[in-house]
């Protein structure tokens, strides 16, 4: 019952792995004189989270390069926090709040409230799946694709595999887009890999990662000595994966297959201890929340989707990436151009 | 069984230090005062940084307003640990309190009012559970909490399958932050009045007076006639309900229910608890020093925000004022050990 | 003239403040070779800050000195030092930890002395069941020591502190120096002889003995010299032999004190008031005892005899098997009895451990003393705080503890000041029946007067009160009936007059068989 | 003619309670065995459940090599509170020095052998500290450390600027991972030689014997001669090298040094140090006691992983067997209170 497309499947993994081109996320508009005197404060989830942290980073030089204010509101993942953030930015007369990269808006709802009352306009970006809405009312909601991430992972095991894959998944649901995202990857896994292949599941919420994911997977592991790709659907959980595969002795036998792009997971695959690692370029994804925040402040038809696309890194092209790695190496900067032509500064 | 209290203090101080020391009384007021001038100056100094956005009463509100979860679970540990128990599973019970609510109110449709009461009930139930092996098996308060506090996280991961529910009644939001007092939302008064209300149990009630003595002198306490299990029984349950309306406050302030957020309560909670022991009445756990407590580190957290500085300082301030403030309250009261028990 | 030998012990110039309160003031002392020095003194005089300071417990104020067999010695002492000097202690508390092993406690110190890579812990026990077999002394070596009743506790510390002597001796070839904070209030009178026996034998071989005690006539039977504190500062200094007691109470007390006596009453043909009817529990079998109004009445025996566990078992403090109490119209089963209860039913306890079961000493005198009333200071939903600060200066000063500064913690009070502090917390509350455990164990001579004086008082004032305690003295002081047990049961029942020290003293130790002395302080003697 | 010894068991203390003859000889052994029993009942439980896969010596090998951490940072733990202090900042240690040991080893390309020695040297530096403000200025330890432990995750966030580092030297995860005796990695038997020596200074020597004094009665001890703050000064100080050892077997487990995630070590270390304190030397903080405990709770959650159970039964397991383990061992002393003090 092989009832998926192998050969679409290759090509969906080929477009990702060669440098990206630029996609514009809409129109052109002159972006200097409509943010003119205008005011951002960003929330990221955590200040403590670097890949928040460059988002962020990434946010602030276009921000300087177009010429308006934009703040960060540091924060240690507190919601009383980003409840804080929320209050001040209003206080202080801000025009729009960027809920970035997962601050919960479900958790903030009086406070998003409260602050487009106040004439401020809230939006959050890098937290949902395309399939999914915001929790609460909002002005705008950049969404990612995660859906395509699963898919592009099912694809990518079940041609290594040639359908024959028994995969362990770690995921955390309490992160707002794993649900989509696991199921995507699960049927994409039964439609491409069909009969020959398993997927068992494993959660493991974030604060318990380092006490739950290496004795459930060694446990997996010994449970079903089949196994043989892991998937952490969030790269920085690999940490925990790969002392479970040595002291089962399963290094080197069961691969692992993952998102995010994390600097140390893409040092981990030239080090042959990860086979796969599907990144976005930070720089690209801040001047993407960046371009569709101003969008949603000059009231020009807004962005809904990122469109950065997602890059795979393999053995054959983690090194363009750095070593050590880093963020934002490795995608090429075509998206720096691309968007100062989009916002009329060249 | 060591009570708490032991484990907290120093208890006999080797060195054979004077009891009697009667500090001058302008020493004493300076030990009862040393917090709302530490206060004081941290309010002060980010203040000449940033006048303009700091030394302003929406930020004071929104600071006031933020930290009444905070405050409420803090005066809920302060009661066991009063009477001599640890109670550990406070931060479980919060979050078990909200979702509750979040479940009740938002995915069965009940009127948040009937979800708070069944929280407050369930709260209840598990402070009488944690009552009930300490006392009958006459287990260690520190060694029963943990393990219920561990068990009540796993329980409230399966009811909420982990996922946050949001959309809890505007009901509870608008009486917890939306409607303000003095431009500052009603929940800081609702940390407030409990606070006077813990305040006045301690200080001008019999009951307080007993409850002292359950925690300092088990023995004694029965001896003279007080029912040493029962008081140790309620002050459980009071942790724990003081507990669900911190949950419930939380709950009305992010309008939602999350499964884990609120577990990382527990470790600020008793450093307030212990912060403010060494103030207003140095010594023993009391509301305002904890009240103060809290307000002095969120005040200097947020000006450190404010300044744009990393949040590795935030740790580093929490920390370090921790430390700095009670060794300086220490130095005023010529370093007599605190006794807590 | 030619020079005497150098004292075994001289201080000289020894100071010691606690913050602003003076423990000891330019105190000179001096013991010498093959002497048994009493030190005596009021509640609080500082004979126990002496001590520590000697322990290298309290650091004394610059100044002091101290020398060790003509050696001065290095200030301030450090914990441990006193073993090189030759000194060995029994201090007031002990000194033992409750919650470990015989075996553990009477090895702390050897263990604090030497380090050690390898302990054969049966090689400790045999050497702890050695040193018991040398003092003949019969305790379970793997028991808890808080599992052993006081007496047992009592003749371990004195059992280490001779052979922490003994050890020492043979480490240092000079004979050492027994330091002893009041040992015998735990002790019977047979116990009390052997512990002489003891000391003897050791001064015999030329050691000195430091010997605090507020018994009397015990300073005069052992001491050969006394030194007198009062207030910190040496009073005088006696020549036992040659000082009778009035002396020695003049000059610890700074004034003549008349002993109290009450008139012991025969009240049998008073009302009866409170009646006991089988009580069993613990040691005791089957008392039935009928109290009327007013009536103080002793209840003593050897330690053991069961005695001492009347008032917990009426107090519902300890579990009785059988009983029932009756007080005027209402009885009570006692096996249900609780604290509470007792106290509903107008009962109060004094029991002997001050600060583990009667007063909390972190807490000032003022929440101590005002504990049981503290309800009736709640005006309408108020505490009267001022109320009770008001009564706690007012009770302290009418029971004269010092010094009246109710905001100070219990424990910084002397033992004697506790004490008084706690029998006012009770007779604040004018019980029906004041139940009292050793009332006056560690109280000075001075302070046991206004003791007596306040329960015979009570007792005027109605109160019954049953006492119970070894020391004959102090019964027949308040008594007008003393019950004398042995084996759980009353043997003898002394009546008004009959109520002598010497005829209590004597029936105690016929309450029980011949040979039955023995068994109480371990058997028989060197 | 009575025996002294007699006494004991018929005299009633001031306390009320009558006292009790040590427990029979059978009661006594049913007591210390406790736990390891708890653990063959879980093991034959999920054995009989699994027989093909839980029930192999490959399992087993992996249970033992993956707790080696938590076991060391638990002999740590017990170290201070056999003193009688409380170390709450164990788990940050842990998360330092680890984190010393990736920037010094990956970032600054030192040998791994002298940037563990540099771990270890900066955490005996942080035990001093801690030691130094609840000693010189008399501050209760649980106050203290966690103030010094919420400072050190702020530098730990601060000198790793939040990132994982990950390539640590391959010499070190061989010899904590990938080499093995009997099947198991070496990390087991790092621990096992920790507990084992632990085990030897508490029971052997005059040392070990020291520390319990003043954990049991600080006054008593130096009455008796012992330098008491001298030993709270070494034990806090041990307890920060332990931490700084299991962060080095942390850094070899992972092959990388994460700033956050060792945190979560602090509770469970807890657990295992009062669970284990109820067992084998029933009433004291006890190295073989603590080590089965640690292995009995992950033998549970293995199994239950390995029945493919929700995670968060893993929590219920967790949290319940805590419980009701005391629980048990508590009827089985007649429910006679543990006491540390
Ligand atoms: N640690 C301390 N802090 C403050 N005051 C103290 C301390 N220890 C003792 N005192 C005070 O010093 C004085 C002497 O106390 P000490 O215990 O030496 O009296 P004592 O002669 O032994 O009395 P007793 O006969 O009751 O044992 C008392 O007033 C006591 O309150
Ligand atoms: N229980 C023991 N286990 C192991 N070694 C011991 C033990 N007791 C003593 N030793 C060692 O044996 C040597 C001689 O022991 P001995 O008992 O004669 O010393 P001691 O002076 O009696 O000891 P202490 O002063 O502690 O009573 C000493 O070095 C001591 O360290
Ligand atoms: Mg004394
Ligand atoms: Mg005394």
């Amino acid at each position: 019952a092989q009832s998926g497309d192998l050969e679409k499947a290759k090509q969906l993994l080929a477009d990702h792995m060669n440098p990206p081109t630029f996609v514009a996320p809409g129109p052109a508009f002159d972006a200097r004189h409509c943010m003119a005197g205008k005011k951002i404060m960003v929330v990221p989830v955590s200040s403590a989270n670097p890949f928040a942290q460059d988002i962020v980073n990434a946010m602030a030089a276009a921000a300087r390069d177009v010429g308006f204010r934009l703040d960060e509101w540091n924060n240690q993942a507190k919601p009383e926090q980003w409840v804080q953030g929320i209050d001040a930015a209003v206080a202080q007369k801000y025009d729009l709040v960027d809920l970035m990269g997962g601050t919960d808006p479900a958790l903030l709802g009086p406070q998003i409230k409260a602050a487009r009352a106040a004439g401020v306009k809230v939006v959050t970006t890098h937290i949902y799946d395309y399939s999914q809405s915001p929790a609460v009312p909002i002005d705008n909601s950049v969404q990612v694709d995660y859906q395509l991430v699963g898919r592009m992972i099912a694809d990518w095991i079940t041609i290594k595999t040639n359908r024959k894959a028994d995969v362990l998944i770690i995921g955390s649901d309490e992160v707002v887009p794993t649900p989509p995202y696991v199921k995507a990857l699960r049927d994409e896994m039964a439609l491409q890999c069909g009969a020959g292949c398993r997927t068992s599941y494993i959660n493991a919420p974030i604060p318990e990662w380092s006490t739950k994911i290496q004795p459930s997977v060694q446990a997996a592991l010994n449970a079903d000595p089949d196994v043989n790709y892991i998937v952490p659907i969030y790269d920085s959980m690999t940490q925990f994966v790969l002392p479970a595969l040595r002291i089962t002795g399963r290094s080197g036998k069961v691969r692992i297959a993952t998102f995010n792009g994390t600097p140390f997971i893409i040092d981990a695959i030239q080090k042959g201890q990860v086979e796969m690692d599907i990144g976005e370029s930070v720089g690209w994804v801040g001047r993407g929340f960046v371009d569709a925040d101003m969008r949603t402040l000059c009231g020009i038809a807004p962005v809904h989707h990122l469109l950065v696309p997602y890059h795979i890194f393999d053995s054959g092209n983690a090194g363009a990436a750095g070593t050590p790695a880093e963020y934002d190496r490795g995608y090429g900067d075509v998206h720096v151009a691309g968007f100062r032509r989009l916002w009329g500064l060249e | 069984m060591r009570r708490a209290g032991d484990l907290a203090s120093t208890n006999c101080d080797a060195g054979g230090r004077s009891l009697r020391r009667r500090p001058s009384g302008f020493a004493r007021t300076a030990e009862r005062l040393a917090l709302l001038v530490a206060w004081a100056v941290v309010v002060a100094a980010f203040g000449a940084l940033r006048p303009a956005t700091y030394l302003t009463w929406s930020n004071f509100s929104t600071i006031f307003g933020s930290q009444a979860v905070l405050v409420v679970i803090t005066l809920g540990l302060m009661i066991p640990l009063t009477a001599g128990d640890f109670d550990l599973s406070v931060a479980s019970v919060l979050t078990l309190s909200q979702m509750l609510i979040g479940i009740l109110n938002v995915r069965m449709g009940w009127p948040v009012g009937a979800a708070i009461l069944v929280a407050i009930a369930v709260a209840a139930l598990i402070g009488a559970i944690n009552a009930w092996f300490i006392l009958f098996f006459r287990i260690p308060s520190l060694i029963v909490t943990l393990g219920t506090g561990t068990f009540i996280n796993g329980v409230v991961l399966w009811i909420s399958a982990s996922q946050t529910i949001s959309g809890v009644s505007d009901a509870l939001v608008d009486v917890v932050v939306v409607r303000r007092f003095l431009g500052i939302p009603l929940a800081f008064y609702d940390g407030l009045i409990l606070c006077a209300g813990l305040w006045y149990v301690f200080e001008f009630t019999a009951l307080g007076r007993r409850m002292l003595f359950v925690g300092r002198g088990r023995e004694v306490a029965r001896l003279n006639g007080i029912r040493v299990d029962r008081i140790r029984f309620a002050s459980l349950i009071a942790s724990a309900v003081f507990s669900a309306l911190a949950g419930t406050l939380y709950a009305g302030m992010t309008g939602a229910a999350d499964p884990l957020s609120g577990l990382s309560y527990l470790l600020p909670a008793f450093a307030a608890v212990f912060l403010g022991a060494t103030s207003i009445v140095p010594g023993r756990f009391n509301p305002w020093g904890s009240f103060i407590a809290v307000y002095l580190l969120v005040s200097g957290i947020t000006g450190l925000t404010m300044l744009g500085i990393d949040t590795f300082v935030q740790n580093l301030f929490y920390g370090g004022a921790l430390v700095l403030a009670v060794a300086a309250s220490q130095l005023v009261r010529r370093r007599r050990p605190l006794e807590f028990s | 003239m030619h020079s005497q030998p150098a004292p075994a012990l001289e201080l000289r110039h020894l100071s010691k403040t606690f913050g602003g309160a003076v423990g000891l003031d330019d105190v000179h002392l001096t013991v010498l070779p093959g002497e048994v020095h009493g030190l005596l003194g009021q509640n609080g005089s500082g004979k126990s800050t002496l001590i520590k300071v000697l322990a290298g417990y309290h650091a004394p104020e610059p100044g002091a000195e101290i020398s060790v067999y003509g050696r001065s010695v290095r200030q301030p002492l450090r914990p441990g030092d006193f073993r090189r000097l030759g000194l060995a202690f029994v201090h007031q508390h002990l000194g033992l930890l409750p919650s470990l092993s015989v075996v553990e406690n009477m090895r702390i110190g050897a263990l604090a002395a030497r380090h050690r890579w390898y302990i054969s812990w049966p090689r400790e026990r045999r050497r702890v069941e050695q040193m018991f077999a040398r003092f003949d002394l019969d305790i379970d070596v793997l028991a808890r020591v808080g599992d052993l009743p006081a007496v047992e506790r009592a003749l371990l510390a004195i059992v280490r502190a001779f052979a922490d002597l003994h050890d020492q001796r043979d480490a240092l070839d000079r004979p050492g120096i027994l330091v002893l904070d009041e040992p015998t209030p735990f002790l019977p009178r047979p116990g009390v002889e052997k512990l002489f026996r003891l000391v003897r034998g050791i001064v015999g071989e030329g050691a000195s003995v430091l010997f605090v005690s507020h018994d009397v006539d015990e300073v005069r039977e052992i001491t050969d010299r006394a030194t007198v504190l009062r207030d910190g500062r040496v009073a005088g200094s006696l020549v036992s032999a040659a000082a009778s007691p009035d002396d020695f109470i003049e000059l610890i007390v700074g004034r003549r004190v008349v002993p109290f006596q009450a008139s012991n009453r025969d009240m049998r043909r008073e009302a009866t008031d409170i009646a006991i009817r089988g009580l069993s529990g613990g040691t005791v079998r089957d008392l039935a005892l009928t109290l009327h109004r007013g009536e103080v009445v002793g209840l003593t025996g050897l330690i053991g005899a069961g005695f001492e566990e009347v008032p917990y078992l009426l107090f519902g403090a300890a579990p009785a098997s059988h009983g029932r109490l009756g007080i005027g119209a209402d009885t009570f089963d006692l096996p249900g009895m609780t604290p509470e209860a007792a106290r509903a039913a107008g009962l109060a306890l004094l029991p002997a451990d001050r600060l583990g079961a009667s007063g909390v000493g972190t807490l000032p005198v003022a929440h101590n003393i005002t504990l049981p009333v503290v309800g009736e200071f709640m005006h309408a939903v108020w505490l009267d705080r001022q109320g009770l600060g008001r009564r706690a200066r007012q009770l302290a000063a009418s029971h004269d503890v010092r010094p009246n500064d109710p905001d100070l913690p219990l424990e910084a009070l002397s033992g004697g000041n506790q004490q008084k502090a706690l029998l006012a917390k009770w007779l604040q509350t004018t019980p029906r029946l004041l139940l009292l455990d050793e009332p006056t164990q560690g109280v000075d001579v001075g302070a046991r007067q206004q003791v007596y004086r306040a329960l015979t008082e009570a007792a005027a004032a109605g109160t019954v009160i049953l006492c119970a305690s070894t020391d004959a003295e102090q019964l027949a002081a308040i008594c007008d009936r003393v019950l004398i047990f042995a084996r759980g049961m009353v043997t003898q029942e002394l009546i008004g007059p009959e109520v002598t020290r010497e005829h209590i003293a004597e029936q105690c130790l016929r309450s029980v068989g011949p040979g039955g002395l023995a068994a109480r302080a371990g058997r028989g003697g060197p």
